[in-house]
């Protein structure tokens, strides 16, 4: 997707001839991370990083790997459950930042009566709504469209593991287009669930008992270790093979 | 142990200098003794003046010079100064409102903070707050309690600070070096207390805060010189009362070689009311004549109490009647060139 | 001049730098945007809190004097609007000092607080690089000495500072990507003129020799500019997360 | 199995988003529930016309709804409110700053010196509704006492002491060694409602105290000869009264100069009050005739004004502080829009309320003594506004400055 | 109040029970440390140990004072351990967490109270003048086991300090500065060594140099000070659950084991630096000393 790189610093100006030039001409611009624009015309970076140009999506952005995670609207997320209010749980996504907020009623099917309980410290799959500036991120389990969990809801069992927000990104890229392979490579040989959160979580349940507590180690272990390395697809499959043998 | 918000003093640590004759012949010093030229029931100038710190929402500053004015024209004979002077600054701040945790008040919470400054007396002090300045501290809010109408501000508090430029002394300085009689210090306090009434109703009154009447401070002494005829005494109507015990007003204790017992009262008077009163010493039978002469002594303090609040009225009036913020000003710094 | 910085080392904050010249090696941390107390909470604006750590000890009236200035410079790059509400937590260790300064040897001038200010800054700058908290522009810090016969030194290691017998003036500058002063704090005695001098020469070694916005020309470390530096820093930064983009 | 609902695809187009600038009114509200003074400032009001001139302004700046009277508008739109005034309505009328002045006008500084009984030297320093009380006070510190004294010992200049040769010895190292000079300055006073007593130095006093101390220093104003006590076994008469000293004399003790601050009032630019007043405290410091006594075994002084000793400054070095209104805010958000560089104006002296909305100061302390215009100290940060063309502005006016605080001091005796 | 965040709820159960399937998360065996790194920077007593993701940097300094009155004979060591925010947001300026109050305190017993250093040796003339020796430990980075990385710093750091040369005649003395005269080591008695242990299920497991997530999730800790030769400096305990006796006593074995290791590195590293230092034999007595 990315077809030009060029390393921007903070207050660099974005020459017009590097921004992305798109055919049809109704199609406006799109900014993204890192960048800002100052009117009229002027486009310059705030975070340092790889000036990223997508022609076909007419969009423009830095891509950078550091930092903390701060949120989002539409992004997946692994909170903690700090503390329950009565209409809502406190959530944390990245430690001592302000709560993000869970109404109680927003899980599936959800009811007064049939709400699920969650304990201070429980683990939550779910999308943030809304945030802005001024206001705490609110989450929701349900997909408002479908009003169905798919997927989201509170985590049981398992082991969270700490990844990078690049990382995160590329593992919601899935497959070829983060060029990580090791999930679906160790998914071959062995069964365990997996959630990420962008907020650089990642979330292994290998099943229970002494095997499962191994796969979940092993699991999350060899994404950190890919990570860490950034390694590369070649590199990511010798890890799975270690991995593998431990088992 | 070193302060690491401060400048910290050289680790060898310092000493006040020693004047060589303090040393050589303690006896020339009685030469240097100040003695008390004023009437009994006379007390010193008091300079009163309000509106010195205009960041504050009132303020006053109190000073008494030294009685007699040799020291200050003409080149001293020593540079020991023979007495001391007392310089007070008050500000007070509010009322505001008060915190969020603090809890619910019907009235206003009155704070009363008394803070000397290092160059206050003799000996440097430290910054940190010690327990005169306390005592001072708690003496002065009961004074002011009863005077404020605390109902008026429900739910907010007011700040008063005094700063202590310059403190009256507890003794005369040369006691420590001539075999001065064995004296219970703290007098000097009592005068600092006083003028802390008094400047800070004075800067209360400025702060436009509703008050019952203005309170003034007032000190009394029973005295005794022993050695009156002795050397350094200038004739004067000081002579004819050489016996004592005898009461003083506005006692200078450098001036005094022993005193018996002292008061000081924060008094009202327009409504003929004690607010505060601390009595030392033992005065025996004359308690009560003490406390009257104090009582005195504060009515004295009343009247140039009154004048100072009164023009700051006016300088107020006058200012909003149209000066600006430049004009008001300037007549502040006028008053400090009377300070200096 | 010899700088070496290495990016996001440390593990538990959101971002740090170690930045090393001269003798000086400075350990930097963000942490942000995180929760701030409500005493310094502002209503529009992430607060920014500077902690300077001298080698020994906890600092006094000079450690806090230097973090002000630090802070508010800092305020005028990060773009503190977007975070409300919120603080940026900067944490400044001095891990070591050249010899000469730690022993007190030589005069008030180099031992004077300034000498460490622009390492703090730039150490300070790279730590939020690597927090990648939105800044508004760059900033690159030098160190100008002025001797007695008048001559410039550029950021003099402390034993030139002891050749050149007697110092003068001494001065630090700090410069955005556009080339504003940003921050001046000089001492000593000085004209305006010589000021202006220490000035140029600052700025040329810390700016970006204007016109040219070539990554970087090839340059021996002794013309490369701060500039030029930092994008060398950035470059490593990105080319290390970005591994696995062309790794097989 | 992965249960593919735990992926998602990448989604750029949420990803990317335009930063927005907060909207003013937004920011009114915040303003609004945060400072409001809850009573009223008793402030005279302005005469009408001006106040006149505001609204008006304040219709081209503010929401055409806002019309407040002149205190309430301050309080609530600060920025504005200056900016109101300072950008003139016609070409022809010059800004003027809410307080009356025009942009490069000081206040008028009064002093007085020596009110103070238990000082060596004092100073009452106020600049307009500022006000800072300094006392110096002499203490003696034994040589014997200093744990670790400087290697070379000092050698005091065997010629007679002109102040031309003693220039040039570089004695400071001695001073800030020994800590010989300790100055503090106290702003909790209540000189503001922010400064109240019990609490610890806030930030501001301990950055003022650290920038008076570095300041002492390196304009090296004090002379360390003027604090030594010098001794000869035996010691004649005239033992250290006279300055001119063989070498062969050590100093027994060095005089510690306690130089304590005290803000009665702040109103804004509190470091060229302060400094101001430590210097006329220092010009004002006579330190009484000092010798070591074998007898006693300690340094004992003479009580005899006539012998006593004021110290030789170097030069007379003065401050002056500047604040940078950008209406931008100063702050990074508003600052490089690229071609039109925003409008700001230099203040001089600026007063609390200015402070409060300028984030770039300066500072610039210089000495024109004996003709020659020298710049001691150059102090900028905050901002990105003054650049080398406005700092000679600055400078200049510093230097103008520097004539107005000779006046006051009372020239020639130096 | 900023505090750590405490870990959640699943990975509390996934650690403990891991645990009990005697596996830890990092792969390690109960009784091991994290890997160890030991350098020294270019002054004289500055050591920098990274255990694990953990980083402490320990500085020596030496000043010259006046004696304590009612200890004339001996010099001043004092040892600052002030948490800063760089470690986590959750360390506040100025107030100590309990974290750092444990610390220093175990550090003053094992090192200080210990007699690690001879502190006689720093007494230049009775009375009057002595060297006060301060270590600043710097935490860095942390991710648990402060209190063993710290110690190791303190320790190596000490070793590798040198204070500069005194010459006393009568009642004056005069110090050499470090480009006068070759500045001297520290005399030091022994070197002790902090391991600390673990616990969950009362003592059933004992995990050595716990990281920070096991330190969340175990019920105490075990601190055990001893040097090379086995002599017990310190032991502290805390955490309210009972430990078995012998669960300690074989705790001592294990942590002798360790403290020989960890010694033994920290001499090998300081003479690696003393060689890197001894540029033309200059220095070739002073590593002579450094190495008895």
């Amino acid at each position: 997707m990315a077809t030009a790189q060029t390393i921007v610093l903070p207050g660099d100006k974005i020459s017009l001839s590097a921004l992305p030039t798109s055919p049809n001409p109704n199609k406006p611009l799109t900014l993204g991370p890192g960048l800002r624009h100052i009117p009229p015309s002027t486009i310059t970076t705030t975070i340092a990083g790889a000036l990223v140009v997508d022609t076909r999506k007419n969009a423009t952005w830095v891509e950078y790997n550091s930092g903390r995670y701060t949120p989002s609207p539409s992004d997946l997320v692994i909170a903690t459950v700090h503390s329950s209010l009565t209409e809502a749980y406190n959530c944390t996504l990245t430690p001592h930042t302000p709560y993000a907020t869970l109404p109680q009623l927003a899980f599936e099917s959800a009811t007064r009566k049939t709400r699920p309980i969650l304990a201070p410290n429980s683990l939550v799959y779910a999308r943030i709504l809304s945030c802005t500036p001024y206001t705490a991120p609110e989450l929701t389990c349900v997909d408002p469209s479908t009003g169905k969990a798919g997927g989201l809801g509170p985590l049981k069992g398992g082991m969270v593991f700490e990844i990078s927000l690049g990382m995160a990104r590329r593992l919601m890229l899935g497959g070829a287009k983060g060029s990580v392979v090791l999930l679906e490579a160790l998914a071959e040989k062995v069964a365990f669930e997996v959630a990420v959160g962008r907020n650089g979580v990642l979330w292994v349940h290998g099943g229970e008992g002494a095997q499962g507590i191994k796969i979940t180690l092993a699991v999350g272990r060899a994404v950190q270790e890919a990570d860490e390395k950034c390694l590369g697809v070649k590199d990511q499959r010798k890890v799975v093979e270690k991995a593998l043998k431990g088992l | 142990m070193t302060d690491r918000r401060r400048i910290n003093a050289p680790s060898g640590g310092t000493s006040t200098p020693i004047f060589a004759r303090t040393v050589k012949d303690p006896d020339s010093l009685h030469t240097l003794r100040p003695t008390r030229a004023r009437q009994p029931d006379e007390l010193r100038k008091i300079f009163l003046k309000t509106g010195l710190t205009p960041s504050a929402s009132g303020s006053a500053y109190l000073e008494i010079p030294p009685a007699d004015p040799p020291t200050t024209p003409s080149p001293p004979a020593s540079l020991i100064p023979p007495r001391s002077s007392l310089k007070l600054a008050c500000a007070v701040h509010g009322p505001k409102p008060l915190p969020r945790s603090a809890p619910f008040s019907p009235h206003l919470i009155l704070t009363t903070t008394v803070k000397f400054a290092p160059f206050a007396a003799r000996a440097r002090r430290g910054y940190i707050r010690d327990a005169s300045e306390r005592d001072l501290g708690v003496h002065l809010e009961t004074a002011l309690r009863g005077v404020v109408i605390g109902e008026r501000w429900p739910k907010s508090g007011v700040e008063v600070v005094v700063t202590v430029l310059e403190a009256e002394e507890d003794v005369w300085w040369g006691d420590e070096f001539t075999a001065g009689l064995g004296r219970t210090g703290g007098w000097g306090l009592m005068t600092v207390l006083a003028g802390c009434v008094t400047v800070a109703s004075a800067a209360i009154a400025d702060a436009g805060i509703d008050c019952v009447d203005l309170v003034s401070g007032g000190v009394a002494a029973i005295v005794r010189n022993p050695d009156a005829k002795g050397k350094g005494r200038s004739e004067g109507e000081a002579e004819t009362k050489t016996e004592g015990p005898y009461t003083v007003l506005d006692p200078c204790p450098a001036e005094h070689q022993e005193i018996v017992a002292g008061c000081v009262v924060g008094y009202l008077p327009g409504r003929d009311e004690i607010t505060a009163l601390w009595m030392k010493g033992e005065a025996g039978e004359f308690a009560e004549q003490v406390v009257d002469r104090a009582v005195q002594a504060s009515i004295a303090t009343m009247t140039v109490l009154k004048e100072a609040v009164k023009e700051a009225a006016e300088l107020k009036f006058q200012g909003s009647a149209g000066g600006d913020k430049g004009i008001k000003s300037l007549g502040v710094s006028n008053d400090v060139e009377m300070v200096g | 001049m010899s700088s070496k910085a290495v990016l996001s080392h440390l593990h538990r904050a959101d971002g740090s730098a170690t930045y090393s010249q001269n003798g000086y090696t400075i350990i930097g941390a963000v942490n942000g945007p995180v929760d701030v107390q409500r005493r310094d909470e502002l209503p529009e604006e992430a607060a920014i809190e500077v902690n300077v750590r001298p080698a020994v000890g906890v600092g006094g009236p000079r450690e806090r004097h230097l973090e002000s200035l630090i802070q508010a410079t800092l305020r005028h790059l990060i773009l503190v609007r977007s975070y409300p509400r919120t603080l940026i937590q900067v944490t400044l260790q001095v891990r070591s000092l050249p010899e000469e300064e730690s022993a007190g040897i030589g005069s008030v001038l180099t031992n004077s607080s300034l000498t460490l200010l622009p390492h703090l800054l730039n150490t300070a700058f790279l730590a939020l690089l690597s927090a990648s908290i939105p800044l508004s522009t760059t900033l690159t810090s030098a160190f100008v000495v002025i001797t007695s016969s008048g001559k410039l030194l550029y950021s003099p290691s402390s034993t030139d500072i002891l050749r050149a017998q007697s110092i003068r003036s001494i001065h630090v500058f700090a410069f955005s990507a556009q080339r504003s002063l940003l921050l001046s704090e000089g001492e000593g005695e000085f004209d305006v003129e010589e000021w202006e001098d220490a000035c140029d020469l600052a700025e040329d070694r810390c700016c970006r020799n204007a016109g040219i916005a070539g990554e970087n020309m090839d340059v021996d470390g002794e013309v490369m500019n701060l500039a030029d530096f930092l994008r060398d820093v950035v470059k490593e930064k990105v080319v290390k997360e970005q591994k696995w983009k062309t790794a097989p | 199995m992965v249960p593919s609902s735990h992926f998602n695809h990448i989604r750029d187009n949420t990803d990317l988003k335009l930063e927005l600038k907060i909207p003013e009114l937004n920011s009114q509200f915040a303003r609004n529930s945060h400072n409001i003074p809850p009573y009223a400032q008793n402030k005279p009001p302005k005469p009408p016309n001006l106040a006149l001139k505001i609204s008006m302004a304040a219709k081209t700046t503010e929401a055409p709804s806002l019309s407040f009277p002149r205190d309430i508008f301050a309080a609530l739109s600060p920025s504005p409110f200056l900016l109101a005034h300072l950008s003139p309505q016609t070409p022809s009328t010059p800004s003027i700053r809410p307080n009356g002045r025009a942009p490069s006008e000081f206040r008028k500084p009064t002093i007085h010196r020596g009110s103070l009984t238990h000082c060596s030297g004092s100073a009452v320093v106020r600049l307009g509704d500022t006000a800072v009380v300094c006392g110096v006070r002499g203490e003696i510190l034994l040589a014997a006492d200093i744990p670790n004294p400087p290697s070379a010992p000092p050698q005091p200049a065997a010629t007679d002491a002109s102040d031309a040769d003693a220039d040039d010895e570089d004695d400071s190292a001695e001073l800030s060694q020994l800590s010989l000079l300790v100055p503090n300055i106290e702003l909790a006073t209540g000189s503001t409602p922010t400064h109240l007593p019990g609490s610890p130095p806030s930030t501001l006093a301990q950055s003022l105290t650290a920038r008076l101390r570095a300041l002492l220093l390196s304009t090296r104003l004090i002379r360390a000869r003027d604090l030594r006590i010098l001794h000869r076994a035996p010691p004649p008469p005239d033992a250290a009264a006279t300055p001119d000293v063989p070498p062969t004399e050590e100093a027994k003790a060095y005089w510690t100069l306690y130089i304590d601050t005290l803000f009665i009032s702040l109103d804004g630019n509190a470091f060229d009050a302060a400094w101001a007043a430590v210097v006329v405290a220092l010009r004002d410091t006579r330190l009484p005739r000092a010798w070591w006594d074998d007898d006693v075994e300690a340094i004992l002084c003479s009580d005899v004004p006539a012998e006593a000793r004021a110290l030789r400054l170097r030069g007379l070095p003065v401050a002056a502080s500047f604040a940078v209104f950008a209406p931008g805010g100063g702050v990074g958000d508003s600052a490089f829009r690229d071609g039109q560089e925003e409008r700001a104006w230099v203040l001089s002296d600026p007063d609390a309320f200015e402070e409060a909305l300028c984030p770039e100061v300066v500072t610039v302390t210089v000495d024109c003594t004996g003709g020659e215009r020298r710049v001691r100290r150059i102090e900028k940060s905050g901002g990105s506004t003054v650049g080398r063309e406005l700092m000679k502005g600055v400078v200049q006016r510093a230097e103008e400055r520097w004539k107005d605080w000779l006046e006051v001091f009372g020239v020639g005796n130096s | 109040m900023p505090r750590e965040a405490d870990i959640s709820a699943n990975e509390r159960e996934f650690i403990q029970q891991a645990l009990r399937e005697n596996i830890r998360l990092d792969g390690r065996p109960f009784d091991s440390f994290r890997s160890l790194e030991l350098s020294f920077g270019d002054e004289y007593g500055v050591a920098d140990v990274q255990l694990g993701k953990t980083r402490v940097i320990a500085r020596i300094s030496a000043e010259v004072t006046a004696p304590f009155p009612d200890r004339k004979f001996d010099g001043i060591f004092n040892i600052s351990t002030e948490f800063s925010p760089m470690a986590s947001p959750a360390f506040e300026v100025g107030r100590p967490t309990d974290a750092e109050v444990i610390l220093s305190r175990i550090l003053e017993k094992a090192i200080r109270r210990g007699g690690a250093l001879d502190t006689e040796s720093l007494c230049i003339i009775a009375g009057t003048k002595c060297f006060s020796l301060r270590a600043d430990v710097h935490i860095v980075d942390h991710d648990g086991g402060l209190i063993d990385a710290s110690c190791i710093a303190v320790v190596a750091a000490l070793q590798h300090f040198r204070r500069p040369d005194v010459a006393v005649e009568g009642e004056n003395a005069t110090i050499f500065s470090i480009r006068e005269r070759e500045p001297i080591p520290l005399s030091m008695l022994h070197h002790p060594i902090c391991v600390t242990f673990s616990y969950c299920d009362s003592g059933e497991i004992m995990l050595v140099d716990a990281n920070l997530a096991e330190e969340q999730v175990r019920e105490g800790e075990v601190v055990i000070t001893m040097n090379k030769h086995g002599e017990v400096c310190q032991i502290a305990k805390y955490g309210g659950t009972s430990v078995d006796a012998l669960t300690l006593l074989n705790c001592t074995n294990v942590a002798l084991e360790k403290v020989k290791d960890i010694t033994k590195f920290i001499q090998s590293k300081l003479e690696q630096d003393a060689k890197k230092r001894d540029v033309g034999g200059l220095m070739a007595e002073l590593s002579a000393e450094n190495a008895r």
